[in-house]
């Protein structure tokens, strides 16, 4: 029987595809002496050429993803949907596709600068983004589990792409045997509640998922697992800020951000779709993981002196507060927790992006006193720098405020509409922990403005590349919290939209 | 008559030795063989399953699970690899650059 | 409804708005600085446009409309809306916060030109001077988003907004590590006012949310508090000691848990600590930030919300009693302090607690008159007190003064207009707010212990004239104890800081007149509602009413001028007459006067109860780095260490950096899980 | 009764393997082998669960190929064993096990309760045409990113493996 194939539903895929496989051919093509144009490349051209390109895959995806955003869902197999590009799927498509973007456009000067301006990076990252678009829109059990390790075995290998550092080649050590060994327990709960209901895809599963069956639940729990490693939230988190660390700086960027929102996109999903019938027993494991992820990861950020580091605590805390909007559960619960996924990739990757610019000679700049005195000597990362910071720690009219309050606004009302004091604890300690956050967010402005730089200190210039990624996090940190009504209206009707095929199907 | 079950327990114990493998060993490479039983349970765990529901669909996600065994090995070998020629050593406890 | 929208009110806030983003753009692209003249232009320019533009739309505002419908919308665009949930970002111009406007940019604007002759000199760093001006600017921006935000929540922004300002601008002089400590410590004290802040606006929304109006509107709030006056919430039990437990009306606790926001804000007990250390940044900004605007956020808002405090009889116990306390407890520590900015930074405390005990016994007019004056003769104190350092080449301690009168005539003129003002003498601007105050608390009958709290505020007045004239004796009076090669360099102060000087002066005399008390205005000029700014603000606020007879209220007032003469006789006598008294006096009150020397050592109190847990959350950096010195002075410095290994030994416990740590702790949540799930584990 | 033996048989002799695969300390090349004999062991089971061509697969992917490379690995770097010296962290591990032990003790039995006879099905069931005919309609998405996983491999392989990149 030749399925109904709807090859257009894979729009947005299809160029992050073409270059995925294209560039590293492109690359040995150039590596070569002679060239068709019968001129070596230099290997600096070549980076900016292999980047230039790929930005172009991936702008390409970026527009067909923005057009599909608000029309209707479409499946690419209409008798066993592999994938549904739902509104959610797009929108969770066009963040990675964004933060994608800001990372190769901050990772050229980067790569020359720790040495490591090999082609192949961008081969590995666009794999890595069409992964993580198809784990967006994975609808079965099978697709979620291939583009989960379609997106996590090249950035293995890219958190090691420092070959010579020791700390990368840990970093990717650690990241490839924990995060191998988290797949495998995901395996295995896929596993379980494929025989337990007899269907990979999540949609019957959902039909067939019995609260009451303790293996039934068991499946779930490992899935939930899995997934919990892949957002790293605790107890499932510790490999963060060690592979967050190592990791070259435009990598981590990379890390912290994308692969967080389609782990977010899957774990909704399967929350939404495969286990709703769990939902309530499935929530409270889900509150004290938010609760644990906000307090454990600010207060362990506090400590920190590496500002990688410090981040991959403080990204450990943001998931926490994602969560809570996973668990509030509602079309506006999804819909918060959608506007900070964006917001807190702009919020990020700025961050990361000022501390790659930094790294010179082969060496990482990223302790917090080596911020020391960056607002006399580049003002714009200084800038940069500060709002992501407040943004991150939630101070108005920046962007992180506006996706936090939502977020606990979002709990609030759940809370009331349906009698829930836990929803309003949650809520008040999330206000709690975004407090507490400040003060490490405010070392770093605080080492930028008010400590003069050490005589030595030489600060890179961002280059025209690094640029353009800082004052798009600008504007979007700044406009996202200023006037972010539209966006946030946007994402309602997107989830709205894919409540119907997908999410949420109870009424 | 072999009953789906059996196979069950099987797997079970299967990803539980993987699981200690995991844990106990500090060779890197034994590691990783032991992420491959993991994944070999789960696959024996699917295949039964595919028998007792009588479709396909266990078998198609074996098939993809072999795929992914296999890339994971040869990256996680090269990454193996990596960490032999910077530091001479396969041993999982000599890694603890990062900490804290 | 149509004819109530006015497009131009958005140019008030976005003025100064303009001119910091025109300097900050330019000092981040070009980096370098504007010409000078530029510079000053831009940054002056921008309040005193907005001023100018304050004045006419208030104007427009009293004279467009009949009494009770003044009020002007300005409606930029839909900020949020979500579900039922709707806030718009606009700009509300009603009697309160016409009164805000024009004190901010009024205010504003004069010590913007003073910060001219002020930070001329400053060539710490090359860029400071635009620098200055782009903070200051944004801060008048942030502050005029606060009183002109017509929901809570742009309000909340213009309460961030003001605070990261404030923060950037104490720490200004940042050579100084002590400074940006100072910043840091008055941000983080905020903070946690505004964890309260945050809380109260939840709980409000939730009421209204609940009421089935979803709204943070302040005019739709007040329409519909009826709705949820009635509606209570359950305390924990461990709450049992609190009164009226176990029910409390939410709007009791939400009141309570915004005025927490206050009290960090406008620096009231017990989260006052901040202020004083506040005086590190420079003196335009002490004059304008926590004297005159800043600092009074927490009245505005209480006034603001006046509809619900209104209704919470609970909470506005608790706010009166807060300020009155406050208000006694900051005037009896200023009076030993030796630093003239640390001086005037308790009056401020002390005269907050007066607007904070005003609103508390349902007197928000009254509250709001004192905001105003206090303004002008805060501002003048600021800045005659910023002309005196800066002619003693940044000496503070006035033990080092006297006698300043003959090198600084004008100075010490306006300085007088000042503490006589704020010392309440009759017919100043202090004496009239002052007087309105006490007589609210005196007529608050409604409220427990009201005549303890209205003599308090007696005492207070004359502990206010006493300070103020030991202040002024000591600095001004007497033979100059300066070093000699000092005292022959003290100047006047040019005219670009003495102007501002006379403007403000003259504000303090006479800024009184708005608010001249209906008995008053009937026995001088035979008027009869000459308290225009009290029927002007009422229509915003739900003032308790009270009747006092006039001649009650006129007692009342002699009564108050006659305890402020006789704190003022008593400086008089102690540091003009008889100076030599003073050694004698405080060795006679030894312990007394260590107490109150030393603050009631709260700062100790709070090393032990709060700062150590504030060190502890940010000791890492704060400890090591930027300034050992005072956390010794603080006296954490073991126990910080100690707790810092506790939670570094803790981490290093748990993130080992080797890998099977990790999976044990992955397989140990795992199992968890997976028992809470299955059960039966 | 044939189908018993072997089953337990194989069954015996993947778990046996698999534990030599741990329990192997001294040399990692027997622990590669025992882990050639477990994938052995298992495409038996799955051809006695009708699944025959993944268990050609299973021959030919695992042991044929992966397992090869493991031995590789091994006998390109020479190593003898890794765990060599004192453990830094035994009590942890002590508790781990029994930790995994123990939830496997509890959990194991559940995935049995499922007691369902297995249901008749065709001589077509997991045969290469039939599994083929699934593959390339119903997932045909699935083996395309199949495809694409296996060039992000190699790419990432090489990356890491070169000994120099010009």
């Amino acid at each position: 029987m030749i399925p109904q194939i709807d090859i257009g539903a894979l729009g947005p895929m299809l160029p992050v595809a073409v270059g995925a496989i294209l560039l590293p051919l492109a690359e040995v093509l150039m590596a070569r002496k002679r060239t068709f144009l019968s001129r070596p490349f230099t290997q600096e051209r070549r980076g900016t050429f292999l980047a230039v390109a790929s930005l172009l895959c991936l702008v390409i995806a970026l527009i067909i993803s923005v057009n599909g955003l608000l029309g209707p869902s479409r499946v690419f197999n209409s008798g066993n949907p592999m994938i549904v590009m739902d509104g959610v799927a797009h929108f969770l498509n066009i963040v990675v596709l964004l933060g994608a973007s800001l990372t190769v456009l901050g990772s050229v000067k980067y790569l020359a600068d720790i040495h490591s301006n090999h082609g192949e990076y961008y081969a590995l990252l666009m794999s890595s983004v069409l992964g993580m678009m198809f784990l967006t829109s994975a609808s079965n059990l099978m697709m979620l589990f291939l583009a989960l390790e379609l997106m996590s075995i090249p950035l293995y290998v890219l958190a090691g792409f420092r070959r010579s550092s020791l700390r990368s080649n840990e970093s990717a050590l650690k990241y490839f045997l924990i995060g191998s060994f988290a797949s495998g327990i995901l395996l295995y709960g896929m596993a379980i509640l494929y025989g337990m209901t007899g269907s990979i895809s999540l949609a019957e599963i959902g039909k067939r998922f019995d609260p009451e069956s303790a293996p039934h639940l068991l499946g779930a729990a490992l899935v939930v697992v899995g997934l919990g490693f892949k957002i790293s939230s605790v107890p499932f988190h510790q490999w963060a800020p060690d592979v967050y660390e190592g990791a070259p700086t435009s990598v981590t960027g990379f890390m912290a951000t994308t692969v967080k929102v389609a782990a977010f996109g899957a774990l909704m999903r399967v929350l939404a779709v495969a286990l709703e019938p769990a939902a309530e027993l499935l929530y409270g494991a889900l509150w004290v993981m938010a609760v644990l992820s906000m307090t454990l990861g600010n207060v362990m950020a506090i400590i920190q002196q590496n500002i990688k580091r410090m981040l991959a605590y403080s990204s450990i805390a943001h998931v926490g507060y994602l969560l809570v909007g996973v668990i509030v559960g509602t079309l506006d619960g999804y819909a918060a927790v959608l506007f900070y996924l964006l917001v807190y990739t702009f919020m990020t990757i700025g961050a990361f992006t000022v501390v790659a610019i930094l790294a010179k000679g082969g060496e990482d700049r990223d302790r917090v006193e080596d911020l020391a005195g960056l607002s006399q000597s580049r003002p714009l990362m200084a800038v940069v720098m500060t709002l992501c910071m407040f943004a991150l720690a939630g101070i108005p009219p920046t962007a992180g405020f506006m996706g936090k309050f939502h977020l606990f606004r979002a709990a609030i009302e759940r809370g009331i509409e349906i009698g829930d004091t836990s929803l309003f604890w949650l809520a008040i300690i999330g206000v709690l922990n975004s407090a507490i956050s400040l003060a490490y967010y405010l070392r770093v402005p605080l080492v930028m403005y008010f400590r003069d730089a050490p005589p030595t200190s030489d600060p890179d210039v961002p280059g025209f590349f690094e640029r353009v990624v800082l004052l798009t996090c600008l504007a979007a940190v700044v406009l996202l919290g200023i006037v972010p009504d539209d966006i946030f209206n946007v994402l309602s009707q997107t989830a709205a939209s894919a409540q119907h095929l997908l999410l949420l199907q109870s009424p | 008559m072999i009953e789906a079950w059996e196979y069950q327990v099987v797997a079970g114990l299967l990803f539980m030795i993987g699981t200690l493998g995991v844990l106990v060993r500090r060779n890197v490479i034994v590691i990783v063989m032991c992420i491959e039983l993991m994944l070999n349970a789960a696959n024996l765990s699917l295949i039964a399953f595919s028998r007792q529901w009588g479709n396909h669909d266990g078998q198609i996600f074996v098939f993809m699970v072999i795929v992914v065994a296999a890339v994971e090995v040869a990256v996680g070998l090269a990454i193996i690899l990596r960490l032999v020629s910077n530091r001479d050593t396969v041993n999982i406890e000599d890694t603890s650059l990062l900490k804290w | 409804m149509l004819e109530h929208v006015n497009e131009t009110i958005r140019w008030i806030p976005l003025l100064p708005l303009m001119g910091a983003l025109v300097s900050g753009l330019w000092l981040i692209f070009a980096r370098q600085e504007l010409p000078r003249p530029l510079v000053i232009g831009l940054g002056c320019g921008a309040p005193m446009l907005s001023f100018a533009l304050s004045v006419r739309e208030v104007f427009r505002l009293a004279t467009a409309f009949p009494a009770g419908e003044r009020f002007f919308i300005d409606n930029l665009y839909t900020w949020i809306s979500a579900g039922d949930f709707h806030a718009e970002l606009s700009f509300l111009l009603d009697p309160l916060s016409a009164v805000m406007i024009l004190v901010v940019t009024g205010v504003g604007s004069l010590i913007h030109i003073y910060s001219v002759g002020y930070m001329r000199e400053d060539h710490r760093d090359d860029r400071g001077f635009q620098r200055f001006f782009c903070y200051l600017n944004l801060f008048t921006f942030a502050m005029l988003v606060l009183v002109l935000g017509d929901n809570l929540l742009v309000l909340f922004v213009g309460w961030e907004g003001v605070g990261l300002c404030s923060y950037l601008l104490i720490g200004f002089w940042y050579l100084d590590d002590h400074n940006a400590m100072c910043g840091q410590k008055a941000f983080i004290v905020n903070r946690i006012g505004d964890f309260g802040f945050l809380l109260g606006i939840f709980l409000l929304f939730w009421a209204f949310f609940e009421a089935g109006h979803p709204t943070i509107e302040f005019y739709a709030m007040r329409e519909h508090v009826g709705l949820v006056a009635e509606r209570t919430v359950t305390l924990p039990a461990w709450l049992g000691f609190l009164p009226g437990f176990p029910t409390w009306t939410l709007l009791t606790l939400a009141g309570l848990c915004l005025f927490v926001g206050a009290c960090g804000k406008s620096a009231q007990l017990p989260l006052y600590v901040w202020l004083p250390d506040a005086m590190a940044g420079p003196t335009p900004v002490s004059a304008l930030i926590h004297a005159a605007t800043m600092v009074t956020a927490g009245v505005y808002m209480v006034c603001r919300l006046s509809f619900v405090y209104s209704l919470a009889p609970g909470a506005s116990a608790t706010i009166a009693w807060v300020g009155g306390l406050t208000a006694i407890f900051a005037a009896t520590i200023a009076i030993c302090q030796k630093d003239i900015k640390k001086i005037l930074a308790y009056s401020t405390v002390s005269q907050l607690g007066y607007m904070f005990l005003a609103a508390g016994v349902g007197s928000y007019s009254a509250a709001m008159f004192h905001l105003m004056t206090h303004a002008f003769f805060k501002a003048l104190l600021f800045l005659g007190a910023g002309a005196v350092i800066f002619g003693m080449q940044h000496e503070q301690n006035i033990e080092k003064m006297g006698g300043l009168r003959r090198y600084m005539p004008w100075t010490h003129w306006t300085f007088l207009i000042g503490v006589l003002a704020i010392s309440g003498a009759p017919p100043l601007s202090g004496f009239f707010s002052k007087d309105e105050i006490l007589l609210g608390v005196y007529a608050a009958h409604a409220m427990p212990g009201h005549m303890a709290l209205w003599w308090i505020g007696l005492v207070t007045a004359g502990l206010t004239a006493f300070y103020m004239f030991r202040l002024y004796f000591l600095t001004f009076s007497g033979a100059s104890r300066a070093p000699m090669q000092l005292q022959t360099r003290i100047r006047e102060q040019p005219v670009v800081i003495l102007m501002p000087l006379f403007l403000l002066a003259g504000l303090a005399i006479v800024g009184g007149l708005v608010g001249l008390p209906d008995a008053y205005g009937e026995a001088l000029f035979s008027l009869p509602s000459s308290n225009s700014l009290h029927y002007f603000l009422d229509e915003s606020v739900v003032s308790a009413t009270h009747v006092v007879p006039p001649a009650r209220e006129f007692a009342l007032a002699g009564l108050a001028v006659l305890i402020a003469a006789g704190g003022a006789f008593f400086a008089v006598f102690l540091y003009y007459y008889r100076t030599d008294l003073v050694p004698r006096v405080t060795a006679a009150l030894r312990p007394l006067y260590q107490l109150v020397w030393r603050k009631y050592y709260v700062d100790e109190l709070y090393s032990l109860a709060v700062v150590r847990p504030l060190v502890r959350i940010s000791d890492a950096f704060l400890y090591r780095t930027i300034d050992v010195r005072m956390i010794d002075r603080l006296g954490v410095d073991g126990t910080a260490g100690f707790v810092r290994g506790v939670a570094d030994r803790g981490l290093k416990l748990v993130q080992t950096g080797l890998m099977q740590s990790y999976v044990f702790v992955m397989l140990l949540g795992s199992v968890l899980l997976i028992a809470y799930l299955v059960g039966g584990l | 009764m044939t189908e018993q033996v072997i089953f337990y048989v194989s069954a015996f002799v993947a778990l046996i393997s698999a534990a030599g695969v741990v329990l192997n300390v001294r040399n990692t090349l027997y622990a590669a082998l025992c882990l050639v004999i477990t994938m052995l062991s298992l495409a038996v089971l799955f051809i006695l669960l009708n699944a025959e061509f993944i268990g050609v697969l299973q021959v030919m992917v695992y042991a044929g190929a992966i397992v090869v490379l493991f031995l590789f690995v091994i006998m390109l770097l020479n190593i003898r064993g890794g765990d060599m010296g004192a453990d830094r962290q035994p009590v942890l591990k002590v508790i781990g096990t029994l930790l995994i032990v123990g939830a496997s003790v509890k959990l194991v039995p559940l995935l049995s309760e499922s007691r369902r006879a297995w249901p008749e099905v065709g001589p077509e069931f997991g045969t290469v045409r039939a599994i083929g005919g699934t593959l390339y309609t119903d997932y045909l998405l699935a083996f395309e990113i199949a495809g694409v996983l296996l060039l992000a491999g190699i790419v990432g392989a090489v990356v890491m493996g070169k000994q120099r990149i010009d």
